[in-house]
């Protein structure tokens, strides 16, 4: 990230770079990217964290508005001036931090001391490091890997060992199973996500992320984006992901290791106080992460939709993107019911797995047929690319599926 | 198909999230402490003493101390003490009072049976429920001064209930008084000499405490807004 | 930090911590779960014995909300019990109210005018609608589903209680029936606002469908999970809407049509493979028919007085003698049993609790699930604790 | 520089010796991950940055996990969850003897031998150069290691499913 | 520090400077306390519908920042005894008390768990929570409507945010002398044995103060 | 003493460790971790030589360990599935008592 | 459906050593029952299931009922001879006998099948103190599981072959059987406002237990009359 920001760029899209240029000029050039790189952990640090407090009362309020009612509304920031404390609940996050940091901080007797402490602490900065690798902008990664993908998921590694381990120290029974559960949802999920992720390597020819973005540049006739999930192939490798990222990041349908209805609150059922909202803050920004992934990944990156549109920095258009795909997370959260572990199992290694190995050979298909020639001909690629996943889905899907159907009922005479 | 299902579950919570922007149907909340639901006629929380006359609520008791509500109270918690004297009431009538008219609110399931067997209307159900303290002994167990409310807040709470209450009971006062002035005309009659004293009813009863110690019965008011 | 001398294990296993603890190292996970734990629907606990998550012994333990209904009952007057009635079941305080009416009702030989039949009927369809609709929420809520079932039922269930609040004073605990009729006289506007509820609940009944009912989330977790056969159900003394998913034909209205019930037309809806889908889904469709039931008597409720002029609501004595009346209530068959002993007390006070007889088969549909379909299966059998441990 | 590979060479060996003496297996595993995380840095440091993805991949991400579902599976025989019986003192001398023995050996050697070494820069190696060689004159390798990939995940699920008539029969006594 | 009999001005300078910093710190950390009241997911009986319904979307206990209720006690700030308390239920409740951080608060919900209620006669009904857990708000009611719950709940944020940080009216959690820990009853052959914990249940002497 | 030398010091030292730990611990799962130990130090000889030796630049040493990387996953999966067969047929995995070889 | 006495008739026919008593409802509602003695008790119970014309699927209800002992006044009329030799005088006459108490068993049975019923059967044990065993009718009907559990918890009447005999709503060291009429409550008296006889009993009792009254001083604010 010590690159200059190129002249062509606007302004707008040079301001981050401008900024982080200003402030590391005041120290001497050897240690200049120290500082840079202080900076932008800094600045991911800050500026997802305040994300992450936002987003927290955003979840509570779709979920409300999804729930018919207002959700946290009473909640201001009584110092902010003009607005009489009320600001639709903005203050709810901030008090939430307040109390959780005060809060009395209890280890059971039983706990692995260590273990315990350490959990938290892991969690967050494994869910962290995976920010480095993720593009925000045009020129704003913090460090361009070559094997950046590779760097996020070994990172995201770390999260799952975190969780276990957080549930095997509680030394409760109900923790316990929910570290099982989890140990046993990253062996199945990692592999879907990853099977999902290696179309795009393939069909950039990079593992870096700034590469793949690079990619996906350009319009396809002036207007159309050249990013991967308006492809048949990287549609279905994106809704794949999409699925995998649900399960990797313990979000619902796949919340269970912290099943309320069941296990009261999986891993998290002794830790109180800041460990507890250090857990929420992990689970969020693992969220976070991997949507921005996904954005990187299928949907093009920082890139506009549209040439007209580039006039607005390409670090709002991630944004806008990770927001989006945030809201799905949050929407599905709203809507579904939570699944069992045999069948999150099933789901993965006989749908997610051949689905994946299926599309592996659909972008092959995709790439080796680029060059056909005239519009009928790339009609018809685009046909058989949709075909190709799609009567799998359907064939697979109804396996899957089977003796799980609507019911009709009969009436007694 | 598979998936179509969640689709169209999603579908739904996406109809409520954006209805609830512009739909009332699906935007349900009464916004509490701002906003109030009106609450019904019939609605009950706890029982009051019905008093006559506004300015003398303990004076003016409509109850007569018979017990039976006591008596027939299923969970127990009221406490009843007879007055050893008689005064007369509303209908000039003489009549015992509750030297002692307790009830325990937090023992009391709002069941209006009380109510139900009272045969003077003496007691009614309150709609005051913002009544949460800190305190439980000095705040919970109501007396008489504090369950004694007037007969204007009554009819302001159950307008239709106390108009056919108000309507019996005037009847009955008619009634009680045609039977009075026939009396008192044949006693008249019989013994024009002695001065018979049907008087208004004269306050000789304790004075009424200055404000009751429960947060929320301080002043009778309705506790609807609407 | 500061140092907690019990983990969580404490609450949930009670006297058995240190068992458990033993069982923790052991070949099998033995888990306590409740009595406070989120889906227990309210105090109630289940020793598990899993291995892996696969439950293989399942007990239930009852009793933390024995608030000695009985006992009471047995010290008090015959009305001074029906206040306790609303708080046996507290989602269904209007049938309960009528089971014990109609127990004491036979007890004293009292009859009910044909008005407030019609209100009791309504009354309890009413209740059936908003019982069925928690119900249904509650065990979405169970399955995972974050809330939002349970919140669309609980709007509904509002509108519900606004007519019972206007109707009898109190939103949950009526108290409005009396040996010989009923309390209060419904207002013209009180029947308006009743079938202006009960035309809008198809429309709900709908949406909640087009949320939940075609999941396939919720079909997989539900489907061919704890299965019940008709047999054992008789056997057990299965009733409700349990007993009907496993295919037997017996609902109180039509076997043995206590109020007016004969008088409407409806049908029993019957399940095939007595899983807990099949006990969802008769709920749903029982709600249909509920609404079929106030249509018509909205409709046909004729006038006249609500209360029986000859009955007695102080000192009320009836005669020696006994008697058994029960009510197709929402979650089952609930009765009374009476003994009277000429005294204004009765002498022996009994409830016939369904969901307490239901939990009688909680076992044998858990054996060989996970712990996760023994949460949605208890949640199916739809239990309330007041009237599990009375 | 020598003070990073320092700090890491103590960090590996100090978790790796302190996981081997523990008597409890869920913290042998984790200190062991310490280690192969360790090793991971090793490779940052030395510039192969592929590899040490890899190794992070590999060893955190997926080892550790069938070694802690592992652990958790058995703990039926051990005892507890997590602890583990020590070995007879004979077993123990045995093999300390034997592996100070080889340690002695190589440690000397090591010491004692020079190698010509390089003296220039860190060698690069791109993402793109180990996929144009792994296609180009490992194919062959390649190949062979899915193979064996694919023929052991497959063996290791026969061998690890559950065979309930066969565990049944092995119960009974 | 009213009481406190001779203050140099020394002190009450120190004692100032401490209180202007103390008042702000205080002001935040009451504000944030008492804007995230967090209940415990914990339901008794008839109460605890209502308790249900507060959270539901016509009441809405969510304005408030309470929607989070949390099935584990580590994560709660708030004990709603919403119903009835048996003798069988009583020591998993204290349990459950003694396993929520502190600063925690309780609030007994319903007649039942103020006194035992229209169940008091009852031979396995506690006669009121207090007997075990200090209780911070009682809401009369059988049940008390959602909205009384709310005002309980606006009750209960105007103690937080009137409780001192310094001085001899702290918080419990804060006084030195406090058990963090309520001693758990026992199953007895007859009774809870204690039926009720001496130290923090005082009942006013059975005297009726209006009776000669 | 050259920075190559070190990294054979401690992939030595590691080597013993794994070799201790596999010789001298019973439990089977501590066995195969001390394999994956020694499997691990001399992965890191191959990288110390690519990085220090003389021959920098070739790829072979990176190349060798990327594979060893992949048998060394192999090997750890099937390795513990024999520990939990093990196990599950004879209730333990003390490697003394594994000494039937019929299931 | 058969009257009570016709099932009776068919019991007596079916088992002769058995006593089958029938017990007359005198109130409203005319549910007359049918009293086993408990040798044969099960043996009829799997009849009344399994008889085609009954078919008494479904238990519907089984519960304990408590008897104690109690004094009985019968006055009879009794014609005493005038001892004169006039016309024999007819005396009433008093006699007073005690009733031993027993414990019953309550079973409400239905047809699932046949939708009928009730058929009402109770057990009775021989007294309230040792001989309170009955056999268990679990077997025959599953749903009488956890309702004989419940009446052996309140009642305290064992069932023979239960298969899972443990209280089930009080604790499992509690030892009294809180529904039977003669059971005393713990004292756990807490200050109440009432002038109900049994609570100020109570009351008293409690104050006496506990010499050193509360310390705490009565509620201040209450206003003086």
């Amino acid at each position: 990230m010590t690159a200059p920001a190129p002249l062509t760029d606007s302004f707008l899209e040079r301001v981050p770079l401008l900024v982080r240029d200003f402030i590391t000029g005041w120290f001497p050039e050897p240690i200049r990217w120290v500082v840079a790189g202080l900076l932008a952990a800094l600045t991911i640090l800050l500026v997802f964290a305040t994300i992450f407090a936002l987003l927290t009362l955003l979840e509570r309020k779709i979920i409300a508005r999804v729930q018919n009612r207002p959700g946290p509304n009473r909640t201001g920031l009584p110092w902010l001036p003009f607005t009489e404390g009320r600001v639709f609940g903005l203050g709810q996050p901030l008090a939430d931090g307040i109390k959780a940091l005060t809060k009395e901080d209890i280890v059971p007797r039983d706990a692995d001391q260590v273990l315990h402490f350490l959990a938290p602490v892991v969690l967050v900065a494994f869910s962290l490091m995976t920010f480095a690798v993720i593009p925000f902008g045009r020129n704003l990664v913090s460090v361009d890997l070559d094997a950046a993908v590779l760097f996020f998921f070994a990172a995201g590694a770390g999260t799952e060992l975190a969780v276990f381990m957080a549930g095997w120290s509680s030394h409760n029974k109900y923790s316990l199973l929910a570290a099982m559960r989890a140990l046993a949802q990253l062996i199945s999920y990692e592999l879907p996500l990853l099977l999902s992720v290696v179309p795009v390597v393939m069909l950039a020819g990079k593992l870096s992320t700034t590469g793949i973005v690079a990619a996906q540049a350009g319009w396809k006739f002036g207007f159309i984006p050249r990013w991967f999930v308006l492809s048949p192939w990287g549609a279905a490798g994106f809704v794949i992901f999409f699925i995998a990222a649900l399960a990797e990041s313990n979000r619902s349908p796949f919340d269970l290791p912290e099943a309320e209805s069941e296990l009261i609150a999986g891993h998290l059922t002794e830790y109180s106080g800041f460990k507890y909202a250090l857990f929420f803050m992990a689970e969020y920004f693992g969220m976070m992460a991997l949507s921005g992934l996904g954005v990187t990944l299928f949907l093009g990156g920082w890139q506009a939709p549209l040439p007209v549109l580039e006039v607005i920095p390409s670090y709002l258009w991630f944004g806008a993107k990770l927001m989006l795909l945030i809201l799905l997370f949050m929407w599905i959260r709203a809507t579904l019911p939570r699944l069992r572990m045999d069948q999150l199992t099933r789901l993965a290694w006989k749908f997610l797995v051949p689905l994946a190995l299926i599309n592996l050979g659909n972008a092959a298909f995709w790439h080796l047929s680029a060059a056909w020639p005239g519009l009928p001909l790339q009609a018809v690629r685009y046909a058989i690319g949709v075909a190709v996943i799609v009567i799998p889905f359907f064939l697979i899907g109804r396996r899957l599926s089977a003796g799980v159907a609507p019911r009709t009922y009969r009436y007694a005479p | 198909m598979l998936g179509s299902g969640i689709i169209q579950g999603l579908a739904v919570t996406a109809k409520n999230l954006v209805g609830s922007f512009h739909d009332p149907a699906r935007f349900t909340t009464t916004q509490y402490p701002e906003e109030r639901t009106k609450l019904p006629e019939n609605y009950r929380n706890f029982p009051f003493l019905v008093a006559d006359a506004a300015n003398d609520p303990i004076g003016s008791l409509r109850c007569v101390a018979c017990q039976i509500c006591e008596k027939e109270c299923p969970p127990q918690c009221i406490y009843i003490e007879k007055s050893k004297d008689k005064k007369p009431d509303a209908a000039g009538k003489q009549q015992f009072f509750p030297a002692v008219f307790d009830i325990d609110t937090s023992v009391c399931m709002s069941c209006q049976i009380c109510v139900e067997v009272c045969p003077f209307d003496a007691i009614k159900m309150d709609q005051v429920f913002e009544i949460a303290t800190p305190e439980r002994f000095n705040a919970l167990l109501l007396d008489r001064g504090q369950l004694a409310k007037p007969n204007t807040y009554y009819q302001q709470i159950h307008p239709t209930e106390a108009a056919e209450v108000d309507a019996r009971l005037a009847a009955d006062r008619k009634a009680g008084e045609e039977k009075a002035k026939a009396a008192a005309a044949a006693a008249a009659a019989k013994a024009a000499a002695a001065k018979a004293a049907p008087a208004a009813p004269a306050s000789t009863a304790p004075s009424a405490p200055k404000s009751p110690a429960v947060p929320g019965t301080e002043a009778p008011k309705p506790p609807t807004t609407a | 930090m500061i140092e907690s001398p019990s983990s969580p294990l404490a609450p949930l296993a009670g006297a058995h911590v240190r068992a458990v603890h033993d069982a923790f190292h052991g070949d099998l996970l033995e888990v306590s779960m409740g009595p406070h734990h989120p889906s227990t629907h309210g105090v109630f606990r289940m020793m598990v014995t899993l291995d892996g998550e696969t439950v293989v012994k399942l007990k239930p333990v009852f009793g933390y909300l024995h608030r000695n209904h009985e006992k009471l009952g047995e010290n008090t007057t015959y009305l001074g019990s029906m206040p306790y009635t609303d708080r046996l079941d507290y989602f269904c305080s209007m049938t309960n109210n009528w089971a014990y009416a109609l127990a004491v009702e036979k007890l004293a030989g009292q009859a009910v005018p044909d008005r407030a039949e019609y209100l009791r009927v309504i009354l309890a369809e009413l209740t059936r609608l908003l019982n069925h609709t928690c119900l249904a929420g509650f065990l979405l809520q169970d399955a995972g589903a974050s809330g939002t079932p349970l919140m669309y039922a609980f709007r509904e269930r509002e509108k519900i209680l606004d007519l019972f609040e206007s109707l009898s004073g109190s939103r949950m605990m009526c108290n409005y029936q009396r040996f010989g009729g009923c309390r209060v006289d419904p207002t013209p506007a009180w029947f308006d606002a009743a079938r202006r509820v009960t035309e809008e609940y198809p429309r709900f009944l709908d949406e909640y469908e087009a949320l939940i009912t075609g999941n396939e989330i919720l079909m997989a977790r539900t489907q061919g999970v704890g299965r019940l056969s008709a047999a054992l159900a008789v056997s057990a003394g299965i009733t409700g809407p349990m007993l009907r998913a496993c295919g037997v034909d017996y609902d109180l209205r039509k076997a043995e049509p206590y109020g007016f019930y004969s008088r409407f037309e409806f049908r029993v809806p019957l399940g095939d493979h007595g899983d807990t889908y099949d006990r969802y889904m008769i709920r749903i469709l029982e709600m249909r028919e509920s609404v079929k039931i106030l249509q018509q008597a909205l409709r046909d409720i004729p006038a006249g007085p609500i209360f029986d002029s000859k009955a007695k609501i102080r000192a009320f004595r009836p005669k020696a003698g006994e008697a058994y009346g029960r009510i197709e209530g929402p979650k089952g068959e609930i009765g009374f049993y009476l003994i009277s002993d000429g005294t204004g007390n009765p002498y022996r006070y009994r409830i016939r609790p369904p969901s307490f007889v239901n939990l009688t088969v909680l076992e044998d549909m858990c054996l060989g699930h996970t712990i996760a379909d023994a949460v949605i299966i208890l949640g199916s059998i739809d239990i309330v604790l007041g009237e599990v441990d009375r | 520089m020598t003070f990073a590979f320092a700090f890491l060479a103590v960090l590996m060996v100090a978790s790796a010796g302190v996981a081997m003496l523990l008597r409890n297996l869920i913290h042998s595993a984790l200190l062991l991950v310490l280690s192969w995380a360790g090793v991971a840095a090793f490779y940052l440091w030395a510039g192969a940055q592929f590899v040490a993805f890899a190794q992070l991949l590999v060893y955190v991400g997926a080892i550790s996990m069938v070694v802690l579902f592992a652990v958790l599976l058995t703990r039926r025989s051990a005892g507890s969850v997590a602890d583990v019986e020590p070995a007879t003192f004979a077993r123990a001398a045995a093999g300390l003897l034997a592996a100070g023995l080889v340690g002695g050996v190589l440690g000397a050697t090591m010491l004692r031998s020079h190698f010509p070494t390089a003296t220039g820069e860190a060698p690069k190696i791109s993402v793109h150069d180990i996929g144009v060689d792994l296609m180009g004159p490992q194919v062959a390798a390649l190949l062979v290691v899915g193979v064996i990939l694919t023929v052991s995940l497959i063996g290791a699920v026969v061998i690890a499913a559950t065979d309930p008539a066969a565990t049944d029969k092995e119960d009974k006594p | 520090m009213s009481d406190t009999p001779v203050i140099t001005r020394q002190d009450r300078d120190e004692l100032r400077r401490q209180g202007i910093l103390l008042t702000s710190i205080e002001e935040v950390y009451n504000w944030g306390r008492s804007r995230s009241v967090w209940p415990l997911q914990f339901g008794l009986a008839c109460c605890a519908i209502e308790m249900i319904a507060a959270s539901m979307a016509r009441f809405d206990i969510a304005r408030f920042g309470s929607e989070v209720f949390r099935p584990s006690p580590r994560q709660a700030d708030l004990l709603i005894v919403s119903g009835t308390v048996t003798k069988k239920m009583a020591p998993q409740v204290v349990r459950l008390w003694n396993q929520m951080p502190e600063p925690k608060y309780c609030i007994a919900m319903g007649a039942c768990a103020i006194s035992g209620g229209p169940f008091k006669q009852g031979y396995n009904v506690l006669k009121g929570i207090d007997r075990f857990i200090p209780v911070d708000i009682y809401i009369p009611g059988c049940p008390p409507r959602p909205e009384a719950l709310l005002h309980g709940l606006m009750e209960l944020q105007k103690k937080m945010r009137g409780e001192k940080l310094t001085g001899p009216d702290v918080p419990r959690n804060k006084q030195p002398d406090n058990p963090c820990e309520y001693p758990v009853p026992e199953f007895g052959a007859h009774d809870l044995e204690p039926a009720k914990n001496p130290d923090i249940w005082q009942p006013p002497a059975p005297v009726r103060p209006d009776k000669p | 003493m050259s920075m190559l030398n070190a990294c054979l010091l401690l992939s030595s030292a590691l080597f013993c460790l794994g070799l201790a730990a596999a010789l001298v611990r019973s439990n089977a799962i501590l066995v195969l971790l001390g394999i994956e130990l020694m499997l691990n130090a001399a992965n890191l000889n191959f990288i110390a030589f690519w990085r220090f030796g003389p021959d920098a630049g070739h790829s072979a040493g990176v190349m060798f360990v990327l594979f060893s990387i992949a048998v060394a996953a192999a090997e750890a999966a099937v390795g513990l599935a024999l520990v939990i067969a093990i196990s599950r047929h004879q209730r333990s995995i003390r490697l003394q008592e594994a000494t039937r070889l019929k299931g | 459906m058969e009257t009570p006495e016709q099932i009776r008739d068919r019991l007596l026919a079916r088992f002769p050593g058995a006593t089958v008593t029938l017990v007359v409802n005198p109130g409203a509602s005319g549910q007359h029952s049918l009293l086993l003695d408990p040798a044969n008790a099960r043996a009829i119970a799997v009849f009344l299931r399994d008889d085609p014309v009954l078919r008494l699927d479904y238990c519907s209800n089984a519960t304990g009922v408590d008897w104690p002992e109690k004094e009985i006044v019968e006055t009879t009329k009794v014609s005493v001879p005038d001892p004169a030799g006039g016309a024999p005088k007819i005396v009433e006459q008093k006699t007073k006998r005690i009733q031993p108490g027993y414990l019953e068993a309550v079973y409400h049975l239905y047809s699932m099948a046949l939708k009928t019923g009730p058929v009402i059967i109770r057990l009775r044990t021989g007294n309230r103190t040792d001989q309170v065993a009955l056999p268990s009718l679990t077997p025959v009907w599953r749903a009488c599981e956890f309702q004989e559990r419940e009446i052996f918890d309140l009642y305290g009447i064992v069932f023979t072959d239960h298969p899972d005999l443990r209280r089930i709503l009080m604790w499992d060291e509690f030892k009294d059987h809180p529904m039977r009429k003669d059971y005393v409550e713990p004292d756990d008296y807490e200050w109440e406002p009432t002038a109900h006889d049994e609570v100020l009993v109570r009351a008293k009792a409690h104050a006496a237990a506990a010499a050193p009254a509360p310390v705490a001083p009565p509620p201040a604010e209450a206003p003086q009359p």
